[in-house]
């Protein structure tokens, strides 16, 4: 592709994620009525699952990216693969935090383990920070990225696992669940917040991934460059 | 019929480039000596010909399947707390060998190990370490021979053997041979290829 | 403002936040990457001159 | 069948070297033991059914780590490994060799393991015992091939918890559940699901992971 169409399509990818978050932003605040039980404490709601699914979404990228790489073995899926795991553990992170607080909000404390996402999402967190210890203990090469892609086909394995085990779990340890399943009581204008706010974050997903993924490119270009030239 | 063929054929390890832009060819039944100092990459070269590392660039295409090489590395790749008989029972199973037992034998023989062939290999000198390595090695008469420093560690009656051996193979095998010390298989060699 | 109001927007602010990081480490990048293709082009100049 | 042939020379080999080296299994056997003794004197006096279960389970987590630590050491001392994966044979027969000698070696310590469960806190059921057999499957088959990946990376016995651990949450979850839940069906299923799972995802990923 020519740079100059990679450069249109990147700007056109930011620019939509920054409408899309701030109409979902403006929506999920001042738009969409008060939820009857939940009142106001609902919109962090608007912003919690989109990123949880968004982080979803990456994880699942990078394991397609891995799998590409383990098929065609052209190491620059590595690099792809790589910087979805990053984007997907930067979103994980924020789904623990805006989860933390949905948990402070609605049953007093910061920490529940009966939220179950939240529990999924401590575990991932565990295992794709794993995922940097192991590249950062091999050296670049076509080894790292085998290693890594296999891995991350574990990654992505292990979320229905987990889920699965979570809920297991949750009937063994502490049988009260608190769940805020999010498909049926929704409204209409509750849902197309939502669905703005999960467009957002995805777009903003893209929009990052492929930064981080030209600096990437842009670096080993140098480190080329450098070597040509000494 | 060229056995193996490289063209720009490069490695990295990491931020290190260890060889780059190789273009050689092995003929079959041709003879090629590796020659360079210490870590000009022999070794790195002969594992990418044995398919054990990927090239970073550049193109290397080796015609021969896994059965058909024979890698003696720096290591031995054998177990040092199993005996030779172990050792090579096991590879001669991994290469579906017919008459196991008489091919093992014959090699220890020939290379001097029958009397040790119960004894751990943990136990073994530099030499018999070697002379056990190109035994594994040779125990499935591959049609590619790819040898780093076979000469190393040897005694005189060592080294006097292999130039034997390496006398008949070079007849009707296709040979890659890194070496410090060219002159002692100069006269075979078809071809040199120098490492800076 | 309710607690509840304010923990709503306490989680908007952290997300904002962490975006805003996340664009400020990017330009320390870019910074890095400029001043390495300065070198690069310097080197070059002097490749040409020599 | 020249598969299993490839499988059965790998494995006994393994438990070959076993017998000459005897490092690893005394090491478990010892290990769980003076893990059970430890929690014993870890744990308050009236401690519920499920913590004392909880307890035996992760001191057999941490026994298979010990053994999965070891797994590839002899394999990567005279770079044996490069030998085997030149070998005609299929590259996961060397994960199922290496595998099937884990498993063996983490029964034995639970052979020790259990009875001294029985003796020092509470019974063992049936459904414990099938549960532990169901968990060994597991953990050899993701171990195995973790520890593959940390022999090809340099803090290897660092790395190795890191990448274990969290893929094994699942195996806790299922056994300790197996062993105090009224009805352990769902359990063991669960833990077979991991067991299919995992192993066919390991099964089909060791070649990748040996190999560049």
């Amino acid at each position: 592709m020519s740079t100059s169409l990679r450069n249109n399509q990147a700007v056109l990818l930011a620019g939509s994620a920054a409408i899309l978050l701030l109409a979902g932003t403006a929506l999920a605040f001042y738009w969409v009525p008060n939820a009857p039980l939940e009142g106001f404490r609902q919109r962090i709601f608007y912003y919690h699952v989109p990123i949880a699914l968004t982080s979803y979404a990456c994880f699942g990228w990078a394991a397609w990216k891995a799998l590409r790489l383990l098929w065609t073995r052209e190491q620059r899926y590595d690099l792809e693969s790589y910087t979805a795991v990053h984007m997907g553990v930067i979103f994980g992170i924020l789904t623990l935090v805006t989860g933390s607080i949905w948990a402070r909000t609605s049953w007093g404390h910061w920490w529940v383990w009966g939220s179950r996402q939240l529990v999924l999402f401590l575990v991932l967190f565990l295992f794709y920070a794993a995922y940097f210890m192991l590249r950062y203990s091999v050296d670049p090469g076509p080894r790292r990225a085998n290693l890594s892609a296999v891995y991350a086909l574990f990654g992505v394995a292990l979320i229905p696992v987990s889920f699965l085990a979570i809920r297991l779990a949750a009937d063994l340890v502490h049988p009260v669940v608190f769940s805020h399943d999010v498909g049926n009581k929704l409204t209409a204008s509750q849902f197309t917040t939502f669905l703005v706010c999960l467009a957002g974050m995805l777009t903003l997903a893209g929009t990052l991934y492929r930064n981080e993924l030209t600096g990437k490119r842009v670096d080993a270009r140098l480190r080329e460059l450098r070597e040509a030239l000494e | 019929m060229t056995v193996i063929r490289a063209r720009g054929l490069g490695r990295d390890f990491g931020a290190k480039r260890v060889l780059r832009g190789l273009d050689f060819d092995v003929a079959r039944g041709g003879f090629l000596v590796v020659t360079g100092p210490n870590g000009a990459g022999k070794s790195t070269l002969l594992s990418l010909c044995a398919g054990l590392l990927a090239p970073t660039s550049g193109e290397l295409r080796v015609d021969a399947e896994r059965a058909e090489i024979g890698y003696l590395a720096h290591e031995p790749l054998v177990y040092r707390e199993l005996t030779p008989l172990e050792n090579l029972d096991l590879y001669g199973r991994l290469y579906r060998i017919p008459e196991r037992r008489e091919r093992i034998g014959m090699l220890l023989e020939r290379f001097g190990l029958w009397e040790a062939r119960h004894e751990r290999a943990e136990s073994f000198s530099r030499g018999m370490t070697q002379r056990l390595a190109l035994c594994r090695a040779l125990l499935h008469e591959p049609r590619l021979l790819l040898l780093d420093e076979p000469y190393a560690g040897l005694d005189e009656a060592g080294t006097e053997l292999l130039d034997d051996e390496l006398q008949t193979l070079a007849r009707e095998r296709t040979l890659v041979v890194a070496t410090h010390e060219p002159e002692r298989v100069g006269r075979l060699a078809t071809s040199t290829l120098a490492l800076a | 403002m309710s607690s509840a109001e304010k923990y709503a927007t306490a989680a908007y602010l952290v997300v904002l936040a962490v975006v805003l990081l996340y664009v400020v480490l990017y330009a320390f990048k870019l910074a890095r990457l400029e001043r390495e293709v300065a070198e690069l082009a310097e080197l070059a100049q002097r490749r040409r001159a020599a | 069948m020249r598969y299993f042939g490839d499988v059965a020379a790998l494995a006994r080999k393994d438990l070959l070297l076993e017998l000459r080296s005897r490092d690893t299994l005394p090491a478990m056997l010892l290990f769980v033991l003076s893990t059970l003794v430890v929690f014993h004197f870890a744990l308050p006096a009236e401690t519920s059914e499920t913590a004392e279960t909880g307890l035996l389970w992760v001191a057999l987590l941490f026994t298979a780590l010990l053994g999965l630590v070891r797994a590839f050491v002899a394999e990567r001392e005279q770079r044996v490994l490069d030998g085997l994966v030149l070998a005609p044979c299929d590259r996961s027969a060397i994960w199922l060799g290496k595998g099937i000698g884990v498993v063996a070696f983490l029964v034995l310590a639970e052979v020790v393991a259990l009875p001294a469960y029985a003796l020092f806190f509470g019974p063992v059921g049936w459904e414990l015992v099938v549960a532990v057999a169901l968990a060994d499957i597991g953990l050899a088959a993701v171990g195995t091939l973790l520890a593959a990946m940390a022999a090809a990376s340099r803090a290897r016995e660092l790395l190795l918890p890191l990448l274990f651990l969290p893929l094994v949450i699942p195996v806790v979850v299922g056994g300790v559940g197996a062993s105090v839940s009224a009805h352990p069906g769902r359990y063991l299923a669960f833990l077979g699901l991991y067991d299919a799972v995992f192993a066919i995802l390991s099964w089909a990923s060791f070649e990748y992971v040996v190999t560049e």
